[in-house]
């Protein structure tokens, strides 16, 4: 009668080392200034995006398989991604404040 | 809709008599017995709430400040908003009504966890308590809104405890939000599909998303302040390189969404009252159901509006005021909708309908004078003036309020097994109307002409209309009064309620009143939509008069 | 007994009545709704009101989605007015005019202190020229306050740790309230004051007399020498510091790539907290002066560097007051 | 079904064990939905202050260890890793391996706590600590603080969040000897299972965010 999706070994070993790999990788790129090595002018950010993108795909793992996302019902998924979406508005609106702070010619910080 | 459990009522041994003494309360895990729980509790604090605001209103009859310090009076305000918003109306109508009713009107025996739900009620009563605590050894003085650096640098007295209490009570409202949707989801009898479902459910639905999704948010600020008053370390203050204005838009992420877990179960509580006591569909079911998860998901969008002059960009004023105009419409749909469904209808004016009527008059002044605080140009003139308290008193003790009643009336014979006084009912929502409107109208003359809130002296010229105000705040003492008198009576000496005393539809009518303990004798089958009534005529089970 | 109850506050500044107006529009469509629905709801009441206890509605068949979306789209498009007209009287009054002279307002626990442009002082009370604009900067040396005057529809916070501003042009001479709008802790309610609106020959006349509250504040010059900027900011100097003559309303690029234009907030965080915003050629070595200055004094050296002259150009630094010339 | 063996029995307001392993899913996640926005706070904060001080965040996050983060990193999502694998188990309904998995689990959970508490010590001595008594060399603007603050209030709030899971998982452990779940019925195992993972999770973040960010600086 059970549902439930049982995932070979195989499959969390490999998620395992991806995770690992990834994060050596992102120690190593760290304590790279990444601006340097790519034409044109790029902002000192582009490091903090990297790792954010690896934190991402990282998380990502987690959720999908560890966490066995994959495999979930279709309403275990929409809980994941509104609570994304969610968590999206908070930073969303709350940067536009910050970030629009003295446009306009109105003053602020 | 047709269900076998008609057949025998009362074979079951109701809620109430399965079981005796206060263990059997305590540690119930029926989630009838747990709404009872809730029933108490919540009005025991809203009676201390409503005595603060007594003492208040007195305080401001005369311009001086001559019965209290400047001190206490700011300690009344502010435990009279954090005991009435956090402690009163947040769990009045989802955790006693819905609680009670949620899991009968979908046909299932009890919500999905029914030992959350009681540690839901304890860590309610742990936050209770904590609060009620700090006001014995002195209170706070921050205001319910907690600003900082105010709350977390230069405030008096037991912010650290009271700040933990509301944290707990949190957690009490995500476990309740939690439990309603995994149980509206999982739970559902055979039949009782997603568009046949009550509009009360999906009023709840809405709120449970606000609860699980907002109340975090609120509780991290509020843990932070915490941190920064044991610690003295700077997270908001700026003094240490802190940004107070990141408070405001963790406290307002969630606040502002909270006003609608404070509307939306009142308004699926209206949703059930003018169908029933019109005894017709209502008008545009789907319309009512998405307006709901519209006003839910809408507004987390609009939380910026109570910051237009707190020193936020001008640009996000602008997406926030406009924003907040878009949240207006879903709940213009549900006026209109209602307003359509009387239309060719049964009207009787029962003390339900008479809450819901007053619901609407009500929440049309709180509601419009909603869209005008929106409005960017209105706003800098009333924001923090009495306009400001007006509304949210239009809107909480006028409309969230009369909802509750209306509710608590409306599922009295269910939740008790009793009838009340036709008269006095009546004469006490009467009454609770006039009051509430001689109180609260004049506010808004004093908002536009000025006076400050949480003023504790004020000139004199404002005087004459804080006295109506005072007035009329004893004629709505005396109105709530009223309804705890002839429901208190009416558990002893009420009439024994039938199954369905107003010939209303929904599940919860089919059951014996008050209901068994696994609520019905034979799970019901749904086969029916919602407010189905011309299919039907409910002679019989009508005995109170028209 | 009791004194007359007024119903509408004075209307005594250019915005004042743009705001009304927009008032008694959204005023007017409210009523207008409130008392439609009402009358909708009473007559339906009194039509069909039950006859029988066993009765029912009747069910209404057909579509209904025409009538769905008009009840939504006239009250979108209502507000939607509202939203414009209201968000352009906010740009309004967020925007100093040019020619607005500068005021400086301090909200302190539980006081008002206001700054004239050429250095009068007071608590409390306020004079001011009718039928100019004034420009206020304000900050708060605690908590957060609010700026309020009904009678100009004025509103804004005052915050510790930054500045913030507002500006009104008043039309009518007369006395009228200051209130603080924002709960600031004990004295809230007694963090009142009056602000008085005189004939611009009144207002010179009440300039020269008296002597200013709230004590003396050195002037932006004394201090720039007192607190010692002069060993670094002064072409002369041995450390390696930006020369300061002129800088005021330029834009300065930072070492962080990013470029700043340079206002209050921005010379106000270069003083506090230097190290946040470096200027790009130049190493973090300014000490941070946050505890050791006061917010008055912040002020004074902010109106001394926005009138050092371009480097250069004739003249001394004069302490010619900033802003405007009454 | 399989009747014969029925440690945990189902509750008497579900029909089936289908509808009880949804409702016990469903609610876990929505749970940590709960969780994601009381993080997604400290996670705003920390993104306006480090917006608003880049340059003290730099200078605090090379005051962390990253040989030790990198460390707790691994023995972090090996205690992933050593979780899923008690949550196959128990899927497969063996009691002795639910067990050994949850084991491990907490023994590198443990792991992961003492060396948090070194790094705490060593940010104590060093005066690391936000107050009256933080000092930190290249600066004394107050606001250099802030960087401490939330990584204070955030690894705080992570090891506490460890140390819940680290007592549900210790609630596990008899309840698997003793055979309480099976391949119908093990709820629990699966929905501390999520719980942990998330924890991971937000580590995967705070990682990079507190350790790493600002290094090329240096
Ligand atoms: C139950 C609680 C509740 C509810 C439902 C609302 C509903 C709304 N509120 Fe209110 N509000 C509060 C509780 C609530 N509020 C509280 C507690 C505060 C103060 C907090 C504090 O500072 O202490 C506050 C403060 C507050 C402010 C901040 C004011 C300030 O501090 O300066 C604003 C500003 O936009 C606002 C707007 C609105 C709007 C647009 C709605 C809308 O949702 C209203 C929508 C309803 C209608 C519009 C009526 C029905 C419409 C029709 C019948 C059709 C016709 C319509 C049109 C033509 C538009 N509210
Ligand atoms: C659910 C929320 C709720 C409710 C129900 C109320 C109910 C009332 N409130 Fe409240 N109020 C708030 C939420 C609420 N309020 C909030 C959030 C604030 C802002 C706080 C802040 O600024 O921080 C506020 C602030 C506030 C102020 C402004 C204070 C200030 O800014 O200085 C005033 C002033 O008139 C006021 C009055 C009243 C009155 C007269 C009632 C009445 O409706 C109360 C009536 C109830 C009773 C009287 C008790 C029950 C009565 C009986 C059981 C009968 C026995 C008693 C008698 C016969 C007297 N409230
Ligand atoms: C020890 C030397 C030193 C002292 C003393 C000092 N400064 Fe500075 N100041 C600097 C340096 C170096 C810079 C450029 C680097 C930076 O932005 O921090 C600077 C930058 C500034 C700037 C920004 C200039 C620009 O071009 O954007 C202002 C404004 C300023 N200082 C004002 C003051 C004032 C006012 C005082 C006294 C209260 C003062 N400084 C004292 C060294 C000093
Ligand atoms: Cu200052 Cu209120
Ligand atoms: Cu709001």
């Amino acid at each position: 009668m059970s549902t439930v999706h049982v995932t070979p070994v195989r499959t969390y070993l490999l998620v395992f080392f991806g995770l690992m790999a990834l994060t050596f990788l992102t120690v190593g790129v760290a304590h790279v200034n990444i601006a340097d090595h790519l034409p044109g002018q790029v902002t000192d950010a582009i490091n903090d995006a990297v790792a954010m993108a690896i934190a991402v795909t990282k998380a990502t793992l987690v959720v999908l398989f560890f966490m066995h996302v994959w495999h979930s019902a279709r309403l275990n998924k929409i809980v994941v991604w509104a609570s994304l979406f969610f968590i999206l508005i908070l930073f969303a609106f709350s940067l536009a404040d910050y970030f629009s702070r003295g446009w306009l010619g109105v003053p602020g910080k | 809709m047709t269900a076998p459990a008609t057949a025998a009522p009362n074979a079951l041994p109701s809620y109430l008599e399965a079981a005796h003494g206060p263990k059997s309360w305590l540690l119930t895990r029926d989630h009838k017995r747990i709404g009872i729980l809730y029933l108490v509790a919540i009005s025991v604090f809203f009676v201390l709430g409503g005595l603060m605001a007594v003492l208040i209103r007195a305080e401001l009859a005369t311009p001086q400040g001559d019965m209290f310090s400047s001190d206490v009076y700011n300690r009344l305000f502010t435990m009279h908003g954090i005991l009435m918003i956090f402690f009163f109306l947040i769990p009045s109508i989802p955790a006693v009504l819905g609680n009670f009713l949620l899991p009968v009107m979908i046909g299932a025996k009890d919500l999905a966890f029914p030992k959350l739900n009681l540690t839901s009620w304890y860590l309610y009563m742990i936050g209770g308590l904590m609060t009620f605590g700090s006001l014995l050894t002195g209170g706070i003085d921050t205001g319910w809104t907690f600003y900082t650096p105010m709350s977390t640098t230069f405030a008096q007295g037991q912010v650290l405890v009271t700040a933990v209490g509301i944290f707990v009570a949190g957690f009490s409202s995500i476990l309740t939000g939690l439990n309603f949707i995994v149980t509206i989801h999982r739970m559902r009898a055979p039949g009782m599909t997603w568009f046949r479902l009550p509009l009360f459910v999906w009023a709840h639905y809405a709120t449970s998303i606000i609860q699980i999704l907002g109340t975090p948010v609120v509780a991290i600020a509020i843990l932070l302040v915490g941190a920064e008053r044991l610690f003295h370390i700077g997270v908001f203050d700026p003094k240490y390189g802190g940004d107070p204005l990141l408070f405001q838009h963790l406290f307002w992420f969630y606040s502002h969404p909270a006003v609608y877990i404070m509307i939306l179960p009142a308004m699926g509580v209206m949703s059930e009252l003018v169908t029933a006591f019109s005894r017709k569909r209502v008008f545009g079911y789907h319309f009512v159901a998405f307006s709901s998860l519209f006003i839910a998901v809408i507004g987390f969008l609009v939380w910026g509006h109570h910051m237009y002059v707190s020193g936020q960009s001008v640009v996000a004023g602008a997406i926030f005021s406009f924003l907040t105009m878009l949240v207006a419409i879903p709940s213009a749909v549900k006026v209109f909708n209602w307003t359509a469904t009387l239309y060719k209808g049964s009207i009787s004016l029962q003390t339900p309908m008479l809450y819901a009527l007053g619901f609407i008059g009500v929440f049309l002044i709180g509601g419009l004078t909603g869209v005008m605080l929106g409005t960017l140009g209105i706003d800098i003139h009333v924001h923090d003036t009495y306009f400001i308290v007006a509304h949210f008193h239009y809107v909480m003790v006028g409309s969230a309020i009369m909802g509750y009643l209306g509710g608590l009336h409306f599922w009295w014979p269910k939740i008790t097994g009793r009838m009340y006084d036709e008269f006095w009912s009546k004469v006490g929502a009467l009454l609770i109307f006039v009051g509430f409107n001689t109180t609260f109208f004049p506010q808004f003359i004093l908002g536009y002409l000025g006076m400050p809130r949480r003023y504790h002296m004020y000139p004199a010229e404002f005087q004459t209309w804080n006295v109506l105000s005072s007035a009329g705040a004893t004629i709505l003492g005396v109105g709530y009064l009223i309804p705890v008198i002839y429901l208190l009576w009416s558990l002893k000496f009420g009439a024994k309620a039938p199954a369905n005393p107003w010939g209303a539809k929904g599940l919860e009518w089919q059951t014996a009143s008050p209901p068994p303990v696994e609520n019905f004798a034979t799970p019901p089958v749904v086969t029916e939509e919602a407010y189905a009534y011309e299919t039907s005529v409910p002679a019989k089970e009508v005995t109170v008069g028209i | 007994m009791l004194p007359n109850a007024p119903v509408f506050p004075p209307v005594s500044s250019t915005l004042a009545s743009k705001v009304d107006t927009l008032f008694f529009f959204t005023l007017g469509v409210s009523v207008l709704f409130s008392v439609a629905i009402v009358a909708t709801i009473a007559a339906f009441i009194v039509r069909y009101r039950r006859r029988r206890a066993d009765e029912t509605g009747q069910e209404i068949k057909g579509n209904t989605l025409l009538l769905e979306l008009a009840w939504s789209i006239v009250p979108l498009g209502l507000v939607m007015v509202s939203f414009f007209w209201g968000a352009s009287i906010f740009f309004e009054s967020a925007r100093p005019p040019a020619d607005a002279w500068s005021f400086h307002v301090y909200g302190k626990q539980w006081m008002w202190k206001v700054e004239h442009p050429e250095g009068k002082r007071e608590i409390n009370e306020f004079h001011v020229p009718v039928n100019q604009a004034v420009k206020l900067t304000m900050t708060s040396e605690d908590v957060i306050h609010n700026f309020s005057v009904p009678a100009f529809r004025l509103k804004m916070d005052v915050l510790p740790g930054r500045y913030t501003t507002a500006w009104f042009r008043a039309t009518k001479t007369g006395t009228y309230h200051i209130f603080c709008d924002q709960y600031c802790g004990v004295d809230h309610s007694k963090m009142v004051g009056k602000i008085h609106v005189m004939e611009p020959q009144d207002y010179k006349r009440w300039l020269v007399s008296g002597a200013s509250a709230g004590g003396a504040v050195a002037s932006g010059e004394e201090l720039f020498v007192a607190k010692a900027c002069n060993t670094c900011h002064r072409p002369d100097s041995s450390a390696r510091a930006p020369v300061l003559d002129g800088l005021f309303g330029k834009k300065v690029a930072l070492v962080d790539g990013r470029t700043v234009t340079v206002d209050e907030s921005y010379v106000r965080e270069s003083i506090l907290s230097p190290a946040t915003k470096v200027v790009q050629g130049y190493q973090p070595i300014m000490p941070t002066f946050q505890g050791q200055i006061s917010e008055e004094e912040v002020v004074q050296l902010i109106k001394y560097i926005k009138d050092l002259p371009p480097a250069g150009a004739p003249g001394a630094p004069a302490a010619a007051p900033a802003g405007g010339k009454p | 079904m399989a009747s014969e063996a029925r440690p945990a029995p189902l509750a008497h307001h579900f029909d089936d064990y289908d509808q009880q392993r949804e409702s016990a899913t469903l609610g876990m996640w929505l749970f940590l939905a709960q969780e994601v926005m009381f993080f997604g706070g400290l996670f705003l904060a920390y993104t306006v202050y480090r917006w608003k001080y880049p340059a003290w965040f730099a200078l605090g996050s090379n005051q962390l260890d990253v040989p030790l983060g990198l460390a707790n990193t691994i023995v972090l999502i090996g205690s992933s890793l050593t979780m899923v694998l008690a949550v196959r188990a128990a899927q497969l309904g063996k009691a002795r391996q639910i067990a050994g998995w949850i084991g491990a689990t907490m023994a590198l959970g443990t792991a992961f706590l003492v060396v948090k508490g070194f790094e705490y010590h060593h940010k104590w001595v060093h005066h690391l600590i936000p107050g009256a008594g933080f000092h930190i060399e290249g600066t004394t603007d107050p606001a250099a603080q802030t960087f401490f603050v939330l990584y204070f209030c955030m690894t705080g709030l992570h090891a506490l969040h460890m140390i819940v899971g680290l007592g549900l998982l210790a609630f596990l452990v008899p309840k698997a000897l003793r055979g309480d779940f099976s391949a119908e019925n093990h709820n629990w195992v699966e929905g501390v299972g999520l719980y942990w993972h998330f924890v991971d999770v937000i580590w995967i973040f705070l990682f990079p965010l507190l350790y790493l960010l600002g290094r090329h600086h240096a």
